[in-house]
Order: C-alpha cells, then structure tokens, then sequence
C-alpha cells in the first residue's frame, strides 16, 4: 500500500501544472480510503529522498509541494527549447489570420470559415501574446466579442498598417511558391513526418478555390 | 384535454405522455431523431438490422432485409425526419437488388460470382470492418485520457522558453488554406441540399394533372443528379403505393409512362 | 558522469512537454561532450528500470521516448482535473481509422466505405489536432486530397509505429463462405405496410445489444 501510494502522490505532483497541497493530494481519495495527512506528509519525504540521485527535486512553496527540475540543470533543459522552440498549431494560426484579414471578427465568424469550433485556449494565447484585443461586442444574440488585431500584432509582422497585409489573391502564389515548403513543414508543423510522395505530386491550391477566395472573404 | 380515447397516453417519453399518434406511427418523432443519429449511416443501421436477427451477414436475405430497411426508411420520413440523402441512395439500391433478385435468373448467372448480393454483402463486411477498427481504436490508451505526460517544473529563475516564431509568410499560408477549406466546405453544403420525397411527389402531381401521362425521364432534371433520380423513383413509388398513380410501360426496358389512377382526375 | 547523464535526460524528458528523439537528447550536447548515441540509449534504458517501482512509466512512441504515467494511476490523475478528456465520435474515429489503415486515403475513399458524407468539420478537427495530414493530391479528377496520419497521431495513441495499430479483421473469402442456393424467398412488396414488424417497431437503438452484438467479421 505504502509503494502504491508513493506513485500515485508522484504521478499527481507529475502532472498536475501547479503546486499541490496536501489537502488537494487527499482529495484524490475517497473518503474511506484518504490517508491521513501525516501519512501523505511521510510519503512526501519518503519521494524527496527518492529524488536525491535524480534530474528533479520536490520542492515546497506556499501554496504546496511540486516536483522541479534542479537549479544546476538549468542550462540544459534551456537548450532544449533553443533547439526547436514551441510551435503554434496551424488552429491558431488561421484563426490569427482570419482575424486580421476580417476584423472585427467574432469565435462564430471564424467557427464559420473554419467549419470546427475555435478552443478558448487559443483565444488566450492570442490575447496573451497581444496579437489581438477584444475591441467590443456585436449587438447580436449573446453580445459575442469582436476581436480586432494589435498594434503589437503589425509590430511583429513587420508592418506599418493593415493595408500592407498582401491582398487575398497573392496569397495563391505564395502557396504555389512553396508546396510543402518550409512555412508548412518546420512552422505549421504540419509535416511531422517527411512526406512520402507515392501518390502525389504537388500540394498546390487548386485553381478553381482560389479563385473563390477574395469573395468569400471579402464580405464580411 | 381532448376528449376521448386520444386522452389516452400511449408512451411515456422522457417522462412526458404521448397521448397521439403521428399517423401510424408507433415511434414519437424526438425518439426518431435520437434513433437516427445512433447510426452513422445506411450500412450501419443495415448491420443492426442484420445483427438484430443474430444472423451472420453472409446469410442475409435481401428480400427481409430490404423489407425491414424500407419499413425503417418509412417511419423516419413519416416523422417529418430530413433523412440523409445516402439512406435515400442504399433504398433505391436494396429496391435494384431485390427485384433482380425476384427476377427468374439465366444461366451464367447461376455462378456464384454473380450472385447480386455479393456487392452488398462485401460492403456490409468492409464497413464493419472499419467499425471495429474505430472501437479498436477508440479503446487504445491515449494522452489526456487514460495516459498523462509526466512534467515537471523547469527550475525557477531560469525560465526562457521562447515565444514561437512566427512569419508573414506563415500567417498568409494560414489564410489560404483556412479560406481553400471553406471554400470546400460551402461546395460540399450545396451537394448535401437534399431533395425531399415530398417535394417531389407535390411536383409528379402537379405535372400529371396538367398533361396526364408522362414519361418517367421528362421529370429527371440532369441538375439532381443520381439522388434526383434516386428521390424520383421513391416519390413514384410512393405515389404507386397509395394508388394514385398507374404506370404503362410496354416493353421490357422500354420507356416508363405515368398517369393519375382512374378515379384520380384533377378535382 | 553517468548519474549526471541520467539526471540530464530525465530533467530533459520532464520538461519537454512531448516525446523526445535520441537526436534531439543529443542535440542539447555541445558537439566535443556529445554523447555517443548507444550511451544516451542505454541511459534511457536505465531510466526505465528505475521507474519499476515508481508512479511513471518511460514509454517509446513514434516520435521518441517520454515519461508517461501509469495507465493504472489515470483514476486518481484524472480526479485533479475538472475537465474531461474529449470524447469522439463514431463519425471522427471511423474516419480516423479509415486513414489510418488505408493511408493514403481521399474522402471520397472514406465516404465508399462508411457509405455517408465525410463532414468537413471532422476532417477539419483532425487536421487541428494534427492527427492526420494532406499528404498530397491524387491524380484523378478533382485532384482530391490525400490524407495520412502523423507522428503525433501515434504519439497521442501510444503508438510506436503503424504496425502497432490492433490488426484490421481480415474479410471472409466469399466464394468460400457464401452458401449456395436461391437467395429470394418471400415475394413480400417492396414497399409493404411494416403491419405486422412488431420487431422493427421498437423505439431506439438498445445500445447493449449493438454492444453484445457478435464481431462476426472478427475471428480471422
């Protein structure tokens, strides 16, 4: 039981994505079966002196104990993210776009393009990068947000207005410039895998589409 | 409250009574609805009629099959159910099957490999096929669900983890494959605009009553296509079911006239 | 130096947030200390044996190895968080799986085998959670997409590669199995009154039955 304790208390310290109390350890339990808290406490140090040969060290802070990577591997878990740095999805990536070239745009104006719900973890990274801002609400049923882009958002980008976006029709050549080029494969991340071309041949963007484009984004 | 025997609840559907009956009906329309999105699509409501029976589906027999389908078919449009044009496409198909079925069969047609259910019967085990392998599938551990990514803080003061990078150039991609898929999405509505039987009977009729017999082809608009044909035929039938129409044709394969039934003339 | 090692890939492993490749454990060295890649193997053999007796798991799937935790343990995992894993539907998981075994596969591939319409927000949901990707186009008319699965499709599937997936049931060999002699029998309308299908006239699917349903094409 003791052994079995032990790993369920370290897989929750492994992923929970905050520090953990010991009330919030007990919690986990059904009441009949909580330890009490000295045993979760004992079970505590019993992983602490676990982890002395080890990459990680289990830490208390005021709102509870977590489990950190040392101090002295610092370097080296910083590598890690020099190496190949965290990727947006291309989710966000088209609701990034869709809002700069639609402004101001609602969650449903994009959820109408992209024919699937956009996550609200999306959203907020958006907003924590400032990308975008909500700039008010639309007078419709549920008052829904609209989202415009920053001016952090131009900044980044590398441009001085909005009018500097490359009209929709460019966009054709660009994809054509770059069947899957290195936006789509080390940044869209979307070519995980080196693309075996069996069957195919380029991944340009059909002609007919394309030439739909401009229309059915215009109108908003 | 009505008088009467409708004063009778017939069922009790999520604890509301039903005291009336959508024509012949014995399923409520809500239930309908339900029951149709338990299945995803003609082959699958086909395996349940086939699995219901606990027979195996190498033995199946179109005739009661294609019975039951129909009869299942009939009940969902009944309760004013938009029904999927596919279901729409797999009746017209069982109908094809059946009557070949019924038909006396030539010789070469003896063999085995021209059984007509064959076609069938191997699109009902490719399908299933799948089926399992999605409850394969769907029972594998996954992230998230039964399976977590073990993490750990990076140590404190030394957090630097990059922003992701983005280009122009990304962000513009983005935009074009966002409005390509959108563009294939809108396409894909205007396909799916289904045809209603009824729409179609209403527009037999019309016509009949006007010119009073018909080939069947002069009501084929090329614009429909297959489920147009496919919508056609069904109304026809249906029309030929209640009796109000009657249907000439003189030879085998020959063209297929309509008329109003005797007795049917314009009011 | 070999403690050190293993504390470096394990704080590594708990940090990246994604399964790591021997490559790119290596790839934090400086060329001079890199280790050789049978040493960083044999680490992470290491690392798996000390986690025997813990609440986590090394575990290798297609794009490396991650620290996981226990299947077992999901129980009381799953009680520090109020959301729910996101459950699928029959639509997405059959389309899922129809790529997955048939890849390189178009819609219209999808569609002859379910026998429906692919809805465009399933492939869509697919292509956002990176499951599946467009490998291509084939070369027929309409030049349709050709989708494939991902590393990260395995990844998410505790998957190492596409021969891990659980065996497609083989298809009976129909000449042999089809029984001989006539196959009509009733001479029933086609469109005859359901009077008498007291059967067919229960309402809902009994999802326990379709459950208990016999895998008939299973057995091969």
């Amino acid at each position: 039981m003791n052994r079995e304790l032990k790993s369920i208390v370290e897989a929750l310290l492994l992923t929970a994505d905050r520090a953990l109390s010991i009330d919030e350890i007990g919690a986990v339990f059904d009441e009949a079966d909580r330890p009490r808290r000295e045993v979760i406490k004992q079970t505590l140090a019993q992983i602490a002196t676990d982890c002395d040969q080890r990459g990680v060290e289990l830490k208390e802070v005021a709102s509870g104990y977590r489990l950190q990577v040392r101090q002295e591997l610092a370097g080296w878990v910083n590598r890690l993210w020099e190496e190949k740095p965290p990727r947006y999805t291309r989710a966000l990536l088209e609701t990034l776009a869709l809002i700069a070239y639609r402004q101001p745009a609602t969650r449903g104006d994009i959820e109408e393009v992209r024919g699937v719900a956009v996550s609200t973890s999306i959203i907020r990274t958006l907003l924590d990068r400032e990308w975008i801002r909500i700039s008010g609400h639309r007078e419709t049923p549920g008052r829904p947000e609209l989202f415009v882009t920053t001016r952090q958002f131009l900044d980044h980008f590398n441009l001085k207005s909005l009018s500097d976006l490359p009209p929709l029709s460019e966009i054709k050549d660009l994809q054509e410039a770059l069947p899957e080029g290195p936006v789509a494969e080390s940044v869209l991340g979307l070519f995980a895998e080196p693309a075996e071309k069996t069957e195919t041949e380029s991944v340009g963007v059909d002609e007919e589409a394309v030439a739909a484009l401009p229309r059915s984004a215009k109108d908003a | 409250m009505p008088a009467g025997r409708q004063q009778l609840a017939i069922a009790y559907i999520a604890g509301t009574a039903v005291s009336e009956l959508p024509g012949d009906l014995y399923i409520p329309p809500n239930a309908l609805e339900v029951y149709l999105e338990a299945f995803e699509g003609p082959l699958d409501l086909l395996l349940y009629l086939i699995k219901r029976q606990n027979i195996d589906i190498l033995e199946i027999d179109v005739a009661e099959i294609t019975d039951q389908y129909m009869a299942y078919i009939e009940l969902m449009q009944a309760g004013q159910f938009e029904l999927a044009a596919e279901y729409m496409v797999m009746a017209a198909m069982l109908a094809e099957l059946k009557s070949r079925i019924l038909l006396p069969r030539t010789e070469d047609a003896e063999e085995e490999e021209d059984d007509p259910r064959m076609q069938l019967i191997r699109r009902l085990l490719e399908y299933e096929r799948y089926k399992l392998a999605a409850e394969d599938l769907d029972r594998l551990p996954r992230l998230d669900r039964e399976l977590r990514q073990a993490r750990a803080d990076p140590p404190e003061f030394e957090r630097t983890i990059p922003e992701p990078k983005v280009e122009l150039a990304d962000l513009l991609a983005a935009m074009a494959n966002a409005l390509r898929q959108a563009e294939l999405f809108e396409h894909h509505q205007v396909q799916l605009e289904s045809i209603s039987t009824e729409q179609k009977i209403s527009h037999l009729l019309r016509y009949l009553e006007k010119d009073r017999f018909l080939s069947l082809g002069s009501f084929l608009d090329p614009r429909e296509g297959r489920l147009g044909v496919v919508v056609t035929f069904l109304a026809v039938m249906e029309l030929m079911r209640n009796a109000m129409v009657e249907i000439v044709q003189s030879d085998v394969f020959g063209p297929i006239h309509l008329r109003l039934a005797a007795g049917r003339d314009a009011s």
